[in-house]
């Protein structure tokens, strides 16, 4: 899987492509709570727009992530989710936890609106 | 040669350590094997998550992280039915009743999310487990490319009330 | 565990019948095999061909296209050097030397080319070929992933006087 | 391997798409003997345009036709090869027997050509 990892204001998203199966949610999570220990991030958006592929290792991965971002006030959010990952987001009812979009410009409106409000 | 024999047109038959680059690995094999019968996109998605999550298992918690051991993975093909059986010769499940429930994961700490038996069973049309404490577990499951929903071959679209 | 010993990165083991359509299937396991060394296009498509012909003669050498038969094929990666092993319980070779020599073949009446062992020399590294008449034949071969032609891994473009 | 076969003239071209191993060649050679077998087919042209594999098996099905409809006094042309199966071609020494051309429309110019002149 390849990722590309950026911060938008307070917001990392994370756009990934491939395939998010154990070995590769494995190598992001790493990626991601590096990122995370820095400076201003607060919220982390998932792009899943080129992810063709998720298992409960990846569902397991995102969960940690909100878990441990929840603690620290911040905001999970997804976007851009295709069929299969649809799928697996629902049978493990994450949908009712992390707040899911059409596209990534949906998502980032939502949390600078929500910071505006 | 005997008469009444399950007709089969085709298997396979994989050994390959337990190294997680080879989840991916096993996903393509099954997927490619799974093609001859031409099976939709839904349903080979389903098969691929159904086969990461069973090797996935075997790396993890059949052999906790342990390279050297072996994953057997097993596929027949008759007519457009295919069954899979995943084993390992790893530490085996206790309670597979417990198990099998869903969110149940003895691994929290690796963010394990405890769906895994969940997506098997609710991916395939059929699912069994049997696991020796000590010695292994076996898992195995079939789906039928009828282009139902898993878990329902004969009456489509029918489950819901 | 032992001093010496060859890394070996990854492996794979795959038995599947003699059916003609398990042609395209081996080819995909050990493409999708292959990748993990990052091989070239060129490399890959090398390599196809040679586990095609190897595959194709077990078929239809080895067990005369009598699909009962049994193939397996064992493919290990070391580094960026991948060999592969395809074994036939068949008829065997009575002659390997005649067998060898380009535009042979003993099945004429097929449309064989005779280019079949040819291929498998001129695409891969290392080659050999080792038979019991009655009792089946193992084709060896091994590749490097160095970006340069094969047969002449140290020696990139340099072998033409 | 998808196949497409029709006649122009007393051309017969095969086209071909994906990958002509021994499982495909026999059903194609089966295909193409039938069509050999009708009326007014004296030459046959193989597109190899969306070919991205062959073998030896495939090679063999190609020389076989080459020499069958060469018996009955037709030509055999190719064209559109691509890299992998320019290869097998070169190294069985089909190049020397059959005319290979860039595009489908340069082997038909080629053997009208030949006709009226
Ligand atoms: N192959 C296996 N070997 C040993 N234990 C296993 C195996 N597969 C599953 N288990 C046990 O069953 C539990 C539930 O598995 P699963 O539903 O896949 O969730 P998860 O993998 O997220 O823990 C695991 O936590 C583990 O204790
Ligand atoms: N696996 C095998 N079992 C028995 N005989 C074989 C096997 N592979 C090759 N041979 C023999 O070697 C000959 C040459 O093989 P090859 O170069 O691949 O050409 P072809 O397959 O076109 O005949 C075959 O015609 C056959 O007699």
């Amino acid at each position: 899987m390849q990722v590309r990892i950026r911060a938008k204001g307070e917001t990392l998203v994370v756009q990934m492509r491939g395939e998010l199966d154990h070995h590769a949610a494995t190598g992001l999570r790493m990626e991601i709570d590096a990122k995370l220990a820095e400076n201003k991030i607060k919220n982390v958006l998932f792009n899943f727009r080129d992810v063709d592929f998720m298992d409960s290792s990846g569902f397991g991965m995102i969960l940690g992530r909100y878990k441990a971002v929840r603690e620290k006030g911040g905001k999970v959010l997804a976007c851009s989710l295709r069929p299969p990952v649809r799928r697996v987001f629902e049978l493990g009812g994450l949908t009712s936890r992390i707040p899911v979009f059409g596209t990534e410009q949906e998502a980032l409106d939502d949390l600078w609106g929500g910071e505006d409000g | 040669m005997t008469s009444g024999g399950e007709r089969m047109d085709n298997y396979l038959k994989l050994e390959i350590p337990a190294k997680s680059r080879n989840e991916a690995f096993a996903r393509v094999v099954v997927a490619a094997f799974a093609a001859q019968a031409d099976p939709t996109i839904d349903e080979i998605s389903d098969v691929k998550t159904a086969v990461s999550e069973a090797v996935t298992n075997a790396i993890i918690h059949g052999y906790e992280n342990n390279p050297s051991g072996t994953i057997l993975l097993s596929a027949t093909l008759a007519g457009r039915r295919l069954e899979i059986t995943v084993v390992d010769y790893g530490v085996g499940i206790e309670d597979v009743e417990m198990a099998r429930q869903p969110l149940y994961t003895s691994k929290p700490e690796l963010e394990r999310s405890g769906m895994g038996f969940t997506i098997m069973e609710n991916f395939m049309d059929e699912f069994s487990v049997v696991s020796l404490p000590g010695q292994g577990t076996t898992v195995t499951m079939a789906r039928v490319f009828d282009g139902s929903l898993p878990g329902k071959p004969e009456q489509p679209y029918g489950r819901e009330a």
